[in-house]
């Protein structure tokens, strides 16, 4: 259950239209189902009033819209950010990819997001979804009601919460948290610590899947090149849909590396996968091993710092002994 | 079945001439290995060009039906398949396939009418084939009045042809025109849309125009403006197709796909169509 | 596409021996682009050249491979080739099908295919090649040369003779280096300081030659033709333009007790010094680890003593920043260390001494006046034994010695040897030597004199221990002639220490990017054609830092670089390297990471406006690249995550080419 | 039985002024080593994106080196180590990933190590060649 | 009207698979998905798979020619071979029909060999749904989910699997399985039907009308302001084309593989910012234009073309996986006026 109510949003967000102080909302929309939450730039009090959510569904996180957004026009945009968004928000600054003087950003705790295929997996035919303290109710089509724990349907990024502290606000609606200590990096571990061939296996069973929709990428708080090496013929390296299992793997180790020391482990990217492949294990591995090799990092922990990949020391780790060390950690 | 011809494997077809039209267009003639025409058509048909390994890129066949040797494609270098085009050099192959598309009504809507032929730069080269398929069967048609406008001399594509045919051919009169003084230019200077409304045709022709998109506007206007009705023009949108038999999902305009239903398309007819070309 | 000629060179037999230079020009012929395919039994020989510019005008060519030697060594060559025959130089790619092909491989059959395969790699890069021209940028036309011993006075000399204004930058508070401290000179016996210190006296009084001594080299940015260089004055505490280097106050300073580091520590000096009377500028130095005054404000005698008030305690180390067109390299050489050659008792035993002591033991302004006087009780030593190659061509104790023959130390120690008969008839010297290495004018002549006119005995053979006992020094050592052991009771040990760069030089190096050898000596450009440059443009070697030397080598490596340095402040503009980082403004996105990573600082950002293909107009943030500062490492594409960022002549396209023409 | 011997395809991306040179020396000194390498040279090992090495083991390449100046001795001050960094993430990645370690080496040679060249050469080409094909980064439409 | 025990389903797929490659959804830790039946193998109770089966005809990637390019000539290589027999097992009738939608696109002249090649020899197994989801809206666009099209319809009760074969193909292969099957009424299909009926008019989206659209109704539609509103959290990304069953646009691209090109088509994606760009610039310049294509196309351009028939099967899918949670339906409730206000 989120802390803040969905009310204290609407008021928030139209008193900050009414005043002038920003002139659009970019905030949760309300869908179809309970579980159908669409990113909206709102514009009047009344769409705020009929349309905002602020559920266990609110997982996209609008940092990345705001490049666009903040182009559109003069005016402020208000957006709403969650203790995890704000990382993205302030990597995006650090890229200088919008002007921070155009956003008022209202930081609302977050409670953990549910994650919609564990909601579908535990249900089928779900005809509404109620949220009563650590419990949901799911009203099914055919099955009746079913009474689940909440944690149960935590999102997994949200179970390894990597922090609860919001890194950029002008404004917070209730208290703010603290960087957790969160077990993140376990699954990694879990792969580093199997045999060279059984994370062959893993990762070409996950990765086989993929059907190059991109919405990993479009999703990305770091993925915001003008043109993407994958779209451009002159790159070499345009594919669209994979020819060869090769092409899989070419696409996500290269996106993997191109958001190095940038990807602030928001898992977005798992998250819109419509083949469900883990591809925060991919960006994870990188956290891992920054942290491992060259002390912790954690992108978008605050403006303008600069990522181990585009730093150094005379002292570094050779590359031959990368891999090893990867072993000692597992 | 897989004996069934298959529309998108091409053909091999060997470059035996090049042109330099302008400093960016060049003229290529294409027979098949054995020397033979790869295919027949229609003036306003397109055809499938590629290089292995470069691309597949879509041309109006420029060069007339009646011509039964071998087939002919001014193309204008911009983008990799038409530089690498550029680059080729006598006797290498290529692949064609088709052809593609509808073609300009020549024995049906044109028949016995008058032909007002409007191009501009590049927009000539589809308009080449209807031109010389027109002064092929002269007789069927009344008098033909081109008038062709590029930015400068350089630029006017087929120009010996221009002046060394179709200028002396009998019933045919060409109107050339270019952006900007040139010191070696003794014809008219202006923008063709304009130059149209000056010599200012008598509207019982049928008009073909072809050119960027800026200039079909205004031309256009201009035809409406001296009298002519929408059903009396004719023009092409060749370039939005790119597979050819239109099930690839680029070239519809609203529920016209340019591959099938095109690209040559009467004026009011366009209107029909969404604003989306 | 490209017109592409291939141009392949039998280098007589080096390449034509193990690569069928005909099969290689024919499987060439049918890649893609290429018109042409010829060989040729020496390419870079003024017919293969002329071979290329004709088949280039014949063909209409618009890019040529050479498959022959490494580009290292003739890609300048033909790129001047292809330049002469109208194509622009960078159209030009190298196989290099000798030293990675012809050199490595044994049979015909590998040979030739793996020649097939560079040259076809080749092929694919310069069907992706643009022509290329390089910017200009102007000369400063200033030198600095950093380090003023010998090899530094001469350069500067040369340089100033020549008109331009060159400055010394020198750690020591006086510019004269090792040779201010040796006595005589071989192979003519002359006095150092006879044909130094005039030398020194020259250069201070140059007004083209400004002398930064008691300074350090902080920071070097720039390139070729426009350095910019940061230079520490340190602190002497002495007004350097008022001191009259008179000399009172190190008489009259309490503080007597400082090793005298000119005499190797084997005296003392004051807290405020001269190094040594002819020094220059011959102003003192108050040395702040012992004076008094600067550590607990009690004192002031020579601030008292000084007539002309040149004492400044307050003074602070000072930065100035100067622009240089090139730069020297003067650093020098440190004999190395001896504490750790137990067996010479070097440590033990204050009578076993390294040459350089003995020179200043020697040397009339030493610490004994001249007379040769053991160290420990002053006793004229009437036994002694020169160890040769202590620490030199020692591949067995690289964790000691070097690896390397330190060159010089055959001549000086002829030179001791001689010089003690000379003045010690009465004393016997001997020296045990590997091998007595004396290539050089009058050199041998000068070492048969020792044998044969002074009676010295050479010894081949190694000392293995020297053990203090008594008053005497026992020399165990072998005889390898002979072949049976010697014991001797020596009254001195003189160990000819091999010598090392000075320590300054290794970061020195990186501020230059200059790139050094395993033993941090500086590397040449070439080893034979370009001995006294660096690879680094405008960085030149002289004297020891490349190597060991003796003096007539050093100075004529330093009126070498001199002269080099005197080429490159002659010319006006300099063309820089075109193969240098590009941002393509449409893609890039304005995040800085290129910026990062530029060593250079090479790369900037600027607000642009852009027509977008809706016609609006957008203002975007990208970055671009000053031609002039980026030297063209590429660390910037890698970063590039869009490609945005690419390297002119070795583009993501043309070496992705490479790779696929590589893997086929 | 007759056996022919796997010969691996080893792309090695060498710097300019060390390894390049370094490769040169080896020639000069007639130091022998597989032509099963073949070498790419490059201004500097932090010219190398991993793109061109995963393209090298697309196209059918066994195993790809990346020779650069020793650590301190750039041309460029710094490039090599950037390559370290990105060179120790990319190859722990492929590690994770399960593709085997061996196939990617990055070494140190600078202009004056014609023999460390050519020993390094031997050692990486017989490494590989025990290896065996690569498999897991393989391109199927590659293969003739 | 045959039909088999489910305890023998096994020995009816072992059958089938005897002669003909037989593909059925099976459960994976991730969703369904058609894979090979090999034994062991068990029918998925999902309701249906991730990925639609328009695979099976149009596949993700094809090769379509080879070329060998030596010097300046070139060699066209023609890779076509005859598919071999092959069987889908428990095709729902959404993506039954998603076949008809792309028979009309592919087999219309000019006819798509290789797709036609596949679509011959291919046999479609389908099977009602008892359990539709909330996302299911095939009857918005005439589907009976009760009562799916196919060679062979299945519905599939507590212990029994009913099959009826509706065309030449579905019978021969009902015949090749008569000796495990036995004959019977159609008494408890229609049981089922009417229950399948009676859960779809249940559904959320029971009453969701394509009325509105259709064919020829581009003008009413094309320049409606909503769409900006619609498309401006849309990603671009290729998921809802993807996973759709008749989302058919391609892309064709060649690939050099050292030793010769190969020539292959690609599933594109209408919503793809560089979908249309071309050597002359790109018609469908903003998100805006991408989204509104893809939309007109199921419900306007499509029927347009082929007799009103909708390019939407109501399978879901798009609403269960777009990122941003934008679809269909929720273009279908903004723009449609009376019936879906």
């Amino acid at each position: 259950m989120q802390e803040i109510t969905r009310n204290a949003l609407v008021e928030k967000a139209s008193a900050l239209l009414a005043d002038g102080t920003v002139g659009r909302v970019l905030a949760w929309k309300r869908g179809e189902f309970d579980y159908d939450v669409t990113p909206a730039v709102f514009q009047t009090a009344e769409e705020l009033a009929r349309d905002l959510v602020w559920n266990d569904f609110c997982g996209a996180n609008f940092s990345k819209y705001l490049i666009k957004e903040t182009e559109k026009s003069d005016e402020k945009v208000l957006v709403f950010l969650k203790p995890c968004d704000t990382y993205s928000f302030n990597q995006l600054l650090t890229e200088h990819r919008f002007n921070r003087e155009k956003v008022y950003v209202i930081g609302v705790p977050c409670a953990g997001m549910l994650d919609v295929e564990k909601v579908k997996k535990s249900a089928e035919g779900i005809a509404s979804i109620t949220e009563d303290s650590d419990k949901i109710v799911i009203e099914t089509l055919f099955d009746g009601a079913l009474t689940l724990d909440r944690a149960s349907l935590l999102a997994e990024r949200c179970i390894n919460c990597k922090s609860k502290k919001h890194t950029a606000y002008d404004e917070l609606l209730g208290e703010d948290g603290e960087v957790l200590d969160s077990a993140r990096f376990d699954e990694v571990a879990a792969i580093e610590a199997m045999t060279p061939d059984e994370r062959f296996a893993f990762w070409q069973n996950e990765l086989s899947r993929c059907i190059r929709c991109n919405a990993c990428r479009n999703v990305c708080p770091a993925c915001t090149c003008e043109k993407c090496v994958f779209d451009n013929p002159a790159s070499g390296l345009e594919n669209k849909a994979a020819s060869d299992s090769f092409e899989e793997k070419m696409f996500h180790i290269i996106r993997a590396f191109h958001v190095v020391g940038r990807c602030t482990d928001c898992g977005e990217c798992s998250r819109v996968c419509p083949q469900q492949i883990p591809l925060h294990l991919l960006n994870r591995k990188f956290i891992k091993d920054i942290d491992n090799f060259y002390g912790e990092y954690q992108a978008g922990a605050e403006v303008g710092s600069r990522a181990p990949i585009v730093d150094y020391t005379t002292e570094d780790l050779e590359p031959n002994e990368a891999v090893e060390r990867g072993d000692d950690n597992a | 079945m897989v004996d069934m011809k298959e529309t998108l494997i091409p053909v091999v077809g060997v470059v035996t001439d090049i042109r330099i039209d302008t400093p960016d267009v060049k003229t290529f003639r294409v027979v098949t290995p054995d020397g033979k025409k790869a295919f027949d058509h229609m003036p306003g048909q397109c055809a499938m060009l590629s290089i292995p390994g470069v691309g597949e890129a879509m041309f109006s066949i420029t060069s007339s039906p009646t011509n039964t040797e071998y087939m002919e494609f001014s193309i204008k270098k911009c983008g990799c398949v038409t530089e690498w085009l550029h680059s080729m050099e006598v006797g290498q192959q290529i692949t064609i396939r088709g052809p593609y598309g509808n073609a300009f009504p020549v024995d049906t809507a044109f028949a016995g009418h008058d032909m007002l032929f409007i191009a501009g730069g590049i927009g000539l080269a589809p308009l080449r084939s209807v031109i010389n398929y027109c002064r092929h069967y002269r007789d069927r048609y009344g008098k033909i009045d081109i008038v062709y406008g590029s930015r400068s001399m350089q630029d006017l594509v087929d120009y010996r042809e221009i002046i060394e045919e179709w200028s002396k051919d009998a019933g045919v009169s060409v109107h050339l025109t270019i952006d900007r003084e040139q010191p070696e230019w003794d014809g008219h200077v202006g923008f063709v849309p304009n130059y149209v409304k000056e010599l200012g045709f008598s509207t019982d022709k049928i008009a073909i125009l072809c050119g960027p998109p800026i200039m079909i506007k205004f031309t256009l206007a201009g035809l409406q403006e001296i009298g002519f009705d929408k059903t009396q023009v004719y023009t092409t949108l060749e370039l939005r197709m790119k597979c050819g038999v239109g099930k690839c999902g680029r070239c519809n305009v609203g529920a016209k796909y340019v591959c099938k239903d095109g690209p040559v398309f009467r004026c009011d007819q366009i209107d029909e169509l969404p604003d989306e070309y | 596409m490209q017109r592409i000629g291939v141009f392949v060179c039998h280098c007589g037999t080096n390449i034509a021996g193990t690569v069928d230079v005909k099969a290689v020009a024919e499987a060439l012929q049918y890649e893609p682009g290429v018109v042409i395919s010829k060989e040729y039994q020496y390419m870079c020989s003024q017919a293969g050249q002329d071979l290329i510019k004709e088949a280039i005008k014949e063909n209409n060519l618009t890019g040529i491979v050479v498959c022959s030697c490494s580009p290292r060594m003739h890609e300048a060559t033909f790129r001047k080739t292809a330049a002469a025959a109208g194509l622009n130089p960078y159209m030009v790619e190298i196989a290099n099908i000798r030293e990675q092909c012809s050199w490595v491989h044994k049979d015909i059959p590998t040979g030739t295919e793996k020649a097939i395969i560079l040259g076809k790699a080749a092929v694919a890069k310069v069907n992706l090649n643009a022509p290329l021209t390089p910017g200009e940028s102007p000369v400063t036309k200033r030198a600095l040369v950093i380090g003023g011993g010998i090899a530094g006075i001469q350069t500067a000399l040369d340089i100033a003779d020549a008109g331009f204004p060159v400055d010394i930058v020198e750690t020591k508070p006086t510019i004269g280096g090792k040779m201010a401290q040796l006595d005589k000179t071989f192979p003519t016996l002359d006095c150092a300081a006879c044909i130094l210190t005039p030398k020194m006296v020259d250069v201070a009084q140059n007004d083209k030659v400004r002398i930064f001594s008691y300074s350090e080299v902080t920071d070097v940015s720039g390139f070729v033709g426009n350095f910019e260089v940061t230079i520490k004055r340190r602190a002497r505490y002495v007004k350097e333009d008022i001191c009259t280097g008179c000399g009172l106050c190190t008489e009259k300073c309490p503080q007597k007790k400082v090793p005298n580091e000119f005499n190797l520590g084997m005296d003392n000096r004051r807290a405020i010094y001269i190094p040594f009377a002819q020094a220059v500028p011959k102003v003192a130095t108050i040395d702040p680890d012992y004076c008094t005054m600067l550590k607990s404000g009690k004192c002031g005698v020579c601030s008292k003593v000084c007539t002309v008030g040149a004492i400044d305690y307050q003074a602070k180390d000072e930065y100035l920043t100067e622009k240089y067109g090139a730069i020297v390299v003067a650093t020098g050489f440190n004999p190395i260390s001896m504490e750790k050659f137990d067996e010479f008792a070097y440590s033990q035993s204050k009578d076993v001494i390294t040459s350089l002591e003995l020179e200043r033991l020697m040397n009339a302004a030493g610490p004994t006046g001249g007379t040769l006087l053991r160290p420990s009780d002053g006793e004229h030593p009437h036994t002694i034994v020169f160890v040769q190659c202590v620490g030199s061509r020692c591949a067995s104790c690289a964790e000691k010695g070097k690896e390397y023959c330190s060159k010089i130390c055959c001549m000086y120690t002829a030179k001791h040897a001689m010089l003690i008969r000379d003045k010690y008839p009465d004393t016997d010297v001997y020296v045990f030597y590997i091998d007595v290495r004396t290539p050089g004018k009058n050199f041998d002549e000068f070492y048969r004199r020792a044998v044969e006119e002074y009676g010295v005995h050479y010894i081949k053979g190694m000392v293995g221990k020297v053990s203090p006992e008594g008053n005497k020094l026992k020399v165990r050592a072998s005889d390898l002639i002979d072949g049976k052991q010697l014991h001797i009771d020596a009254d001195l040990v003189v160990l000819a220490a091999a010598i090392e760069p000075d320590k300054s030089a290794r970061p020195l190096a990186t501020m230059l990017t200059a790139s050094m050898d395993t033993n941090d000596f500086f590397t040449e450009a070439h080893p034979k054609l370009r001995p006294v440059e660096s690879p680094t443009a405008g960085v030149f070697l002289s004297g020891a830092c490349q190597g060991p030397k003796d003096i007539p080598e050093t100075v004529s490596q330093a009126g070498a670089a001199a002269s080099k340095v005197i080429g490159l402040l002659c010319k006006d503009k300099l063309t820089g390297n075109p193969c240098v980082a590009h941002s393509d403004e449409w893609m890039c996105n304005g995040c800085s990471t290129c910026e990062k990573v530029c060593p250079y600082g090479a790369i900037t950002y600027q607000d642009k406006e852009f027509r977008m293909p809706d016609r609006t107009v957008k203002v975007r943030r990208v970055a671009s690249v000053n031609e002039a500062v980026c030297q063209g490492c590429g660390a910037c594409t890698v970063a590039c995550m869009s490609g945005a960022m690419n390297l002119k002549g070795f583009t993501n396209q043309q070496i992705m080419a490479e790779v696929d023409a590589i893997c086929k | 039985m007759q056996v022919t011997e796997y010969k691996p395809l080893i792309v090695a991306f060498c710097c300019n002024w060390c390894s390049y040179a370094g490769a040169d020396l080896a020639g000069n000194n007639r130091l022998a080593y597989p032509a099963d390498v073949k070498i790419i040279r490059v201004p500097c090992s932090c010219r190398v994106n991993p793109t061109f090495i995963l393209r090298a083991f697309q196209r059918g390449a066994d195993g790809v080196i990346i020779c650069g100046c020793h650590p301190g001795d750039c041309h460029y001050t710094s490039g090599n180590y950037y390559t370290r960094r990105r060179m120790a993430l990319l190859f722990s990645m492929l590690d994770y990933l399960g593709i085997e370690r061996e196939r990617t080496r990055v070494e140190w040679v600078s202009a004056a190590e014609g023999a460390k060249f050519a020993a390094t050469m031997n050692d990486f080409v017989s490494t590989v060649a025990a290896l065996g094909e690569n498999k897991r980064l393989e391109d199927l439409r590659c293969k003739k | 009207m045959r039909k088999i025990s489910l305890a023998n389903l096994d020995a009816l797929f072992a059958a089938i698979a005897a002669e003909e490659t037989l593909y059925l959804p099976q459960d994976t830790e991730k969703g369904a998905v058609y894979a090979e039946w090999c034994e062991g193998a068990t029918l998925s109770n999902a309701l249906n798979t991730v990925r639609s089966p328009k695979d099976f005809f149009f596949p993700q990637t094809e090769n379509l020619m080879d070329f060998k390019v030596e010097g300046k000539s070139i060699e066209i290589i023609d890779t076509r071979k005859e598919c071999e027999d092959f069987v889908i097992f428990g095709v729902r009738a959404c993506d039954v029909r998603s076949f008809e939608v792309l028979d009309r696109v592919f087999l219309s002249e000019p006819v798509d060999t290789y797709y036609k090649n596949r679509r011959d020899h291919g046999v479609i197994i389908s099977m009602a749904c008892t359990r539709p989801a909330e996302t299911c809206f095939c009857q918005t666009f005439g589907i009976d989910a009760a009562a799916p099209e196919g060679d062979i319809v299945c519905h599939k009760t507590e212990d029994t699997l009913y099959l009826d074969a509706k065309t030449e193909k579905g019978e021969t292969l009902l015949a090749r399985l008569s000796a495990l099957t036995e004959e019977c009424d159609t008494s408890a299909v229609e049981a089922q039907q009417a229950l399948i009926r009676e859960r779809m008019a249940k559904l959320p989206l029971a009453n969701l009308s394509a009325s509105d659209f259709g064919a020829d109704k581009t003008m009413e539609f094309f320049n409606r302001p909503e769409w900006k509103e619609l498309s401006q959290s849309c990603l671009g990304c290729g998921t809802c084309t993807f996973v759709c069953p008749t989302c058919q646009c391609y892309d064709i691209k060649d690939f050099d593989t050292g030793h010769g090109i190969k020539r292959f088509r690609c599933w594109d994606s209408c919503m793809y910012s560089e979908f249309t760009r071309m050597a002359h610039g790109n018609n469908r310049l903003t998100q805006v234009e991408r989204f509104r294509q893809r939309f007109m196309h199921k419900l306007v351009y499509y029927p347009t073309n082929n007799d009103g028939l909708f390019s939407c099967v109501g399978c879901g899918r798009c609403l269960a996986k777009c990122p941003i949670n934008m679809n269909i339906v929720k273009v279908m409730k903004t723009l449609g006026g009376k019936d879906n206000g």
